[in-house]
C-alpha cells in the first residue's frame, strides 16, 4: 500500500513527417493520390493570396477587421481535407482556407468582413458553422454535434478549430470532457500559432504542450508540425478514422505560427521580435510542399507561375462581384433572422425605421 | 382529464412530445435516473433510454453549448439546468450562439433549444436557488423568455417551446410546482407563445403579473373584489419577451390604473418595461401612475426573512388602493 | 491642464492611483506589453512592472474570479474584459460573487474590483464588439454600472470606481475613445458614483443619455435650439446604477417633457427603468408620454448597417419634436 | 523525425498510509505529536455527531436544507489540518468539519442553515470565504488569493475544495491554469466522494482519475485514500510545504465517499444500491483512525465514550443558543451589507419595507 504510479492511457506523442527543407519521412508518408495532392497545394496557393488580397482591401478601406491566415494554411488543410462533405466542422475565425475547402464562397468572406450579413450565409448542404468569435465559445458546439451525431448513428464526424488562447478557456476542457464522457465522433484541432494577440504560447499556460491537455479526459491528444501538411493529414485521417469506427475523440495540437497580424487592428510590433518572425518564415508550410511536390515530379517552377495567374484572376472577379453586392444596402435587413417569425414589437421596430428611412431619403431628395 | 399538479403537467409535455418526436433528447445535472431534482423528468429516462434523456457532467456551460451543436444538427434538446441561479454560467452561450445562429447564417440554421430551469423562491431553499432574472433573458434579442403560472398553462406553453423554431428560456416557477392541481387534459392542448393572457376581467384597475406571483395577485383582487368592490382586470404575462404589450394597453385603456407584480429585483426588471409601454401606448389613458409591486435591489436574503423580499398580497393590495386613491 | 482624449485620461487615472496605492494591479488580456487593444493600458507595465500589470491567459471567468479572490485578500483589482461583448463569460462570477461576498460575509469581506470593459457601437467593428448589455448589470443587486461620456469624466469617474469599496463595472463607449478631446487636469479629480449630472439647463423638454450618446444627444440638442429655439435640459446618467433618479425628476418637474437615449437594445432596457421612475414619482408633471430612442430588439447587425440601428440626431429630434407636439 | 512520445515533467501517483483494517505502512507515516492526533481525532468525531445533529434538526424542520459530510471526515479534516491560522481557505458547500477546525463555531452553521444571513459572518483573523454553492465558482477565488500572497510576497498558503463534480466546470480548469501560469501557492483539494447527487464518478468523466487532470496544466496531481486521514495529511503536507517554498500549486484528489445524502432534499435510494454504501462503511475513516490511536496507546473505548459525552454536551448548547437567536428575526436586515453605504434608491426601499412592517404590525394589533 506504498506510493505509486498510476498507469493511465495514454500519453502525448509528436509527429512530423516533411520537414522545413522539404525532406520527407518515407516510413510515415501518407500515400495520396498526385491531383489530391496538387489540389492541397492549390488551395494552400490560393489561401496565401487571398490573404494577402484581403489584408490590401482592409488597408483601403474596403472592407473592415479581419483575421489572417498566412502561415497556417497547411494546418487547418491538412485537417480538413480528411473530411468527407457530409461531415461537420466548426470554425472559429481563423479557418479561411478551411472554410474555403469546404465550399465556402470567397465572395462570402469579402462581404462579411466588408461588413454584410449576407456574408455568414452557409449554403445548404455545406455542413460548417458560420465562424465563432467568442474564444473557445464554438467547441462545445462540436461535442454537441458530435453527441448528436452518435445519437442518430451517422457515419459522420465533426471537426472544430480553436487557437492556443482558446485552450485556457473553461469551454474548451467542458467541451473535452463531454466528449470524453458520450465518446462522440469529434476532432479537436488546436492551432498553436504561438501568439493569442500579444500573449506567447509560454504565458498561455505552464503546460509543455497543449496536447497533453487530452489526458486530463483521457482523450487520444498528438502533437504535429502544423506546417507540415503530410503531417497534419496523417493525424487527422487517424482521428478521423477512430472516430468514424465509434473509437471516440482526437485532441490534435497542430505546431505552427502567425506571419501576419492577429487582426489588421493589431500591430505585432508592440510584441514580438522580427527575429522570431524570421525564424518561422523558414518553416513556411507553403515552401516545403512545393519542394515536396517538385521532387515527386508534379510541379514546376512554371506550373506555379500559371497557377499564380489562375489565381490571381480567380480572386479579381470574385473581388469585382463582392464589392458590386456591397453597393446595396437595404437597412430593413436588420430585422431578417432574427425568429422564425418576427414578433409584434420587432414589428413595430422595423416600421419605425422604414419611416425613419423614408424621413431621411425624404431630407435627402430636398438637398 | 387527470388532476395534475405542474411537476406532472410538465412530465406529461415532455413525455407526450418525445413520443412523438424522435428529435427532442432531454439533457442535463441529474434528469435522467434521479428523475431531476424536482421530479420534473421522472420516469422518462425509463420511458426513452439513457440516448434521449442525458444525465450530463456538471457544466452548464456545456449542456447548453453543446444542445445548440445539437439543435443545429436538427435535434430538438430540451436542456434543464438544475436552478436558474446556475442558468448565469451559460448566458455567453445563448447571448452569442443561441440567440443568433439563425441571424449569423443567415437563415440556414436555427436553434430549436428549450432551457427550463426551476426559478424564483418561497421554498426556503438555499442560496441562489431562489432568485428571478428573467430580465437577463428578456433584455436578449433573439430568444423567447418564458414563464408559466399553472399546471395548465404551464404544460401547454412547454409543448409550444418545445415545438418553436427558435431557443426559449422556460422559467418554472419552483414555488408553484406542487403548490395547486388543476386539470390537465390528456389530448394535446398548446399556448402561443408571445401572447399575455386575460385571466380575469374587470374595470377599476389592471393587475399584471407572472408565474408564482401570479397567486398572490389573484388573492389581493379577492380581498379587494370583497371588502371594498374593487374590480381588478388581471393579465397573466406567461410570455414576458419578446413582449407583446396589447392586451395590456386595451386594459388599461379601460381601467385607466395599473399595478405590476414581480419576484424579480425593482430596478431595470420587467415591470419598468411594461409601465413604459404604457407610457408610450397608453399614456393619455393612465389616470394614476402606474406602480409596481416588486423584490428588493437587494442581495436575496437566506430563508428566514425572504419574505420581507418577496411580494405578497398585502403589499399588492396596498399598492392598488394607492392607485385608486390618486 | 493637458488636452486629452479618453484613452489618455482613463490611462492617466489609473497611473496616478497605482501610484498612491499599491493595492491596484491591472489584469486582463493584453493589458501589459501591448497596452491593451485600445491602448488604455499603455506604458503601465513599464511603470509598474509585471507583478502589477499583468498579462493574463484567455479566460474571462477566470479574470474575474481571480481577482475577486484578490480583492477579498485586500488587493484592489482593476480587471479590463476586452470587450464588453465577452463579459457574460463571466456574469456567473458577478452575480454569485462579486456583488454578494459582502452580505454573505456579513461584512467580514468586501470585493473592491473594477471591471473596465469597451462597450457599444460605432466603430466598424466585428460581431460582439459593438453591443451594449449594461442592463444585465444595472439589474444586478451589489454591483454599480458606470458609463462615462468623454475624457474629464471618464477620468474622476474611474478614480473613484478604483477607491469604491465595492464591485464596479465600467463601460468604455469605445466610439468616443479618440473621438475628442478635453481638458483633463493633473490634479486628483472625482465624481461622486451614483449622482447623474445636469449637463446643460433648459426648459422645454429634458433629455436624459449616457456614454456615447450624449453627443448625438447633445448635438439634437444644439439643432432644436438652432432651428426650432426648444431648449432642452440634458441629464448625463454617468452612473446607470444604482439609479439616483433625483435630477432626472426635478428636470421633468419643471419641462414636463422627457426623452430617453440608449444604444442598448429597447425592450427591458435602462430607458425604461428611467421613465419607470418618472411615472412612479413625476407622473402629474407629465405632459406627454416619456419617449425613448433606442437599439432596436436585434441581434446587432455587422457594420455596414450599424447605422441603422444606432440611435442619432435625427432620430432623437423627432422624438423630441412629437413629445413636444402632444 | 519520426513519430515520438513526448516526455512530462509530471506523472499521477497514489498514495495510502493508513488501510481500512487500521493497519499502517510504517515507512510512510508521517510523524506527528500525539496530543494533534487526539486533536484531530476529537475534530472527527464531532464533525460526524454535529452532522448527525444536523440531519435531525432539518428532519424536525428547524433547519432548512444542509450538505451532511458523513464518510469524508479524513478527507476534508487531513488537509485542512496542516494549514497556519494566517493561511487561506476557500470552502464548498461540504466542509464543515474543516471550516470548523479553522475556527468557524457551531453555532453559525445552524443558524446559517436556518435561513439567518448572519450565519455566513466570517469572523475577523478567520482567513476563509463563505460557503460557495455554485459549483467551480470559487476555485478561482483560491487561485486569486494566491495570486495575491506571491504579490505580497507573504508566506502564506490557500487551501481550496471542490467535489468530483466540479472537475467538470471550466472555472475548475481556468482556476488551475492561472495557478500554474503564475505558480501560485494553491493547494487544490477535490473530494471525490464518488457522486455529484445522482451521477456517478464513472459517468463525470471518462478519466480513470481526477488526479490526473493537473497533467493539463503541469501542476503535479495525486490521489489519495481520502478516508485515510494520515495520508490526506501527508499529502497536503508536501502540497503546502512546496507551495510555501514558491514551487507553486499542487492538485490533490481525496477519495472518498459520501456516505449520507446529498442534501436533505436528496434521496439517494433513486439512483445508488445499498451495497455500495455498506462497502464504503467499511472504510469509515474514523473507525481505522481509532483502531491506529488505540494500537498507539492513545485511546481507550472508555476515553472514547467520555469524549462522546462531551460532545453532544457541546452540541446541545450550541443549539440551544443558536436557536434562541433565531428567535429574533428583524427583516430590515434583508438591506444590511449590500454596499458600503447604501443608495438613495435602497434607502427609499428600506423605507418602504419599514412602512409595509409597520402596517402589518397594526393589522396583526387589531387582529
Ligand atoms: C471570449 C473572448 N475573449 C476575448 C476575445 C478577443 N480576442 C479575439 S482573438 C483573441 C486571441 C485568440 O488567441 P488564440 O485562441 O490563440 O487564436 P488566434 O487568434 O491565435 O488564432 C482574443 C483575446 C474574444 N474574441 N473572445
Ligand atoms: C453551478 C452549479 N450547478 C448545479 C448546482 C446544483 N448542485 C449542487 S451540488 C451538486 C453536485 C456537486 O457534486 P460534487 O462537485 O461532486 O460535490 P458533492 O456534492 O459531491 O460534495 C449540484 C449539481 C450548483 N450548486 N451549482
Ligand atoms: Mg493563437
Ligand atoms: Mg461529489
Amino acid at each position: 500500500m506504498p506510493r505509486k504510479e498510476i498507469e493511465l492511457p495514454y500519453s502525448t506523442e509528436y509527429l512530423a513527417i516533411l520537414d522545413q527543407n522539404g525532406v520527407v519521412d518515407k516510413e510515415l508518408e501518407p500515400d495520396l493520390p498526385d491531383e489530391f495532392l496538387l489540389k492541397l497545394h492549390r488551395a494552400m496557393l490560393l489561401g496565401r493570396r487571398f490573404d494577402e488580397r484581403m489584408l490590401n482591401l482592409q488597408r483601403q478601406g474596403r472592407i473592415g477587421t479581419f483575421a489572417p491566415i498566412k502561415g497556417q494554411e497547411a494546418s487547418q488543410l491538412g485537417a480538413v481535407a480528411v473530411l468527407e462533405p457530409s461531415d461537420w466542422m466548426v470554425p472559429a475565425f481563423r479557418e479561411t482556407l478551411a472554410e474555403y475547402w469546404r465550399g465556402k464562397p470567397l465572395e462570402s468572406f469579402i462581404l462579411y468582413y466588408g461588413g454584410y450579413d449576407e456574408g455568414g450565409l452557409v449554403e445548404e448542404g455545406r455542413n460548417d458553422l458560420p465562424i465563432s468569435i467568442p474564444v473557445g465559445s464554438q467547441i462545445l458546439h462540436a461535442a454537441g454535434i458530435g453527441m448528436a451525431i452518435k445519437y442518430r448513428k451517422e457515419p459522420q464526424v465533426v471537426m472544430t478549430f480553436f487557437g492556443d488562447g482558446a485552450t485556457s478557456e473553461g469551454d474548451f476542457h467542458e467541451a473535452m470532457n463531454f466528449a470524453g464522457v458520450y465518446q462522440a465522433p469529434v476532432i479537436f484541432v488546436c492551432q498553436n500559432n504561438q501568439w493569442a494577440i500579444s500573449l506567447p504560447r509560454a504565458k498561455q499556460t505552464h503546460s509543455k504542450t497543449l496536447a497533453q491537455k487530452a489526458l486530463a479526459h483521457d482523450i487520444p491528444g498528438i502533437q504535429v508540425d502544423g506546417n507540415d501538411i503530410l503531417a497534419v493529414y496523417a493525424a487527422a485521417k487517424e482521428a478521423v478514422d477512430r472516430a468514424r469506427s465509434g473509437g471516440g475523440p482526437t485532441m490534435i495540437e497542430s505546431v505552427t505560427y502567425r506571419m501576419s497580424l492577429h487582426t489588421t487592428a493589431d500591430d505585432p510590433k508592440k510584441y514580438r521580435s522580427e527575429d522570431e518572425v524570421k525564424k518561422w518564415e523558414e518553416k513556411d508550410p507553403i515552401s516545403r510542399f512545393q519542394i515536396y511536390l517538385k521532387e515527386k515530379g508534379l510541379l514546376t517552377d512554371e506550373g506555379i507561375n500559371n497557377l499564380e495567374a489562375e489565381i490571381e484572376n480567380e480572386i479579381q472577379e470574385v473581388v469585382n462581384t463582392a464589392e458590386k453586392r456591397m453597393e446595396n444596402v437595404d437597412p430593413q435587413h436588420i430585422f431578417n433572422h432574427i425568429f422564425a417569425d418576427l414578433p409584434p414589437s420587432l414589428i413595430q421596430q422595423r416600421e419605425e425605421l422604414i419611416r425613419n428611412l423614408a424621413l431621411e431619403q425624404k431630407e435627402v431628395d430636398n438637398g | 382529464m387527470a388532476k395534475m399538479n405542474m411537476v406532472q403537467s410538465l412530465n406529461l409535455a415532455m413525455q407526450q412530445e418525445m413520443e412523438k418526436d424522435d428529435r427532442i433528447v432531454i439533457m442535463g445535472e441529474d434528469v435522467g435516473v434521479d428523475g431531476g431534482v424536482f421530479r420534473v423528468t421522472d420516469k422518462l429516462i425509463d420511458k426513452f433510454g439513457i440516448e434521449r434523456v442525458m444525465d450530463t457532467p456538471l457544466a452548464e456551460s456545456a449542456i447548453i453549448g453543446a444542445a445548440i451543436g445539437m439543435a443545429v444538427y436538427g435535434l430538438h434538446p430540451v436542456c434543464e439546468i438544475q436552478f436558474s441561479g446556475f442558468s448565469y454560467y451559460t448566458i455567453h452561450q445563448l447571448e452569442a450562439h443561441a440567440s443568433r445562429l439563425r441571424h449569423r447564417s443567415q437563415g440556414r440554421f436555427h436553434v430549436p433549444l428549450v432551457i427550463r430551469a426551476p426559478s424564483g423562491g418561497g421554498v426556503r431553499a438555499l442560496e441562489h436557488h431562489s432568485e428571478s432574472r428573467e430580465t437577463y433573458y428578456a433584455h436578449t434579442p433573439g430568444i423567447k423568455m418564458v414563464i408559466p403560472s399553472g399546471p395548465r398553462n404551464g404544460r401547454a406553453l412547454l409543448v409550444s417551446a418545445i415545438r418553436d423554431p427558435d431557443p426559449v428560456i422556460f422559467f418554472e416557477p419552483k414555488a408553484i410546482y406542487r403548490a395547486f392541481r388543476e386539470e390537465v387534459p390528456e389530448e394535446e392542448e398548446t399556448i402561443p407563445l408571445g401572447k399575455p393572457q386575460l385571466v380575469r376581467e374587470g374595470k377599476d384597475v389592471t393587475m399584471v403579473a407572472y408565474g408564482a406571483m401570479m397567486a398572490p395577485t389573484l388573492e389581493a383582487a379577492d380581498e379587494l373584489q370583497e371588502k371594498s368592490g374593487i374590480s381588478a382586470e388581471i393579465i397573466d404575462l406567461l410570455t414576458i419577451s419578446p413582449l407583446d404589450d396589447q392586451i395590456i394597453a386595451d386594459s388599461v385603456q379601460k381601467t385607466g390604473r395599473a399595478v405590476v407584480v414581480h419576484e424579480a429585483p425593482m430596478s431595470f426588471g420587467p415591470g419598468a418595461e411594461i409601465i413604459t409601454r404604457l407610457v408610450e401606448k397608453s399614456f393619455y389613458y393612465l389616470e394614476a401612475p402606474v406602480k409596481r409591486v416588486t423584490g428588493y435591489d437587494i442581495v436575496y436574503p437566506l430563508y428566514a426573512r425572504e419574505k420581507a423580499n418577496m411580494p405578497n398580497s398585502r403589499r399588492i393590495i396596498k399598492a392598488v388602493q394607492e392607485t385608486l386613491e390618486t
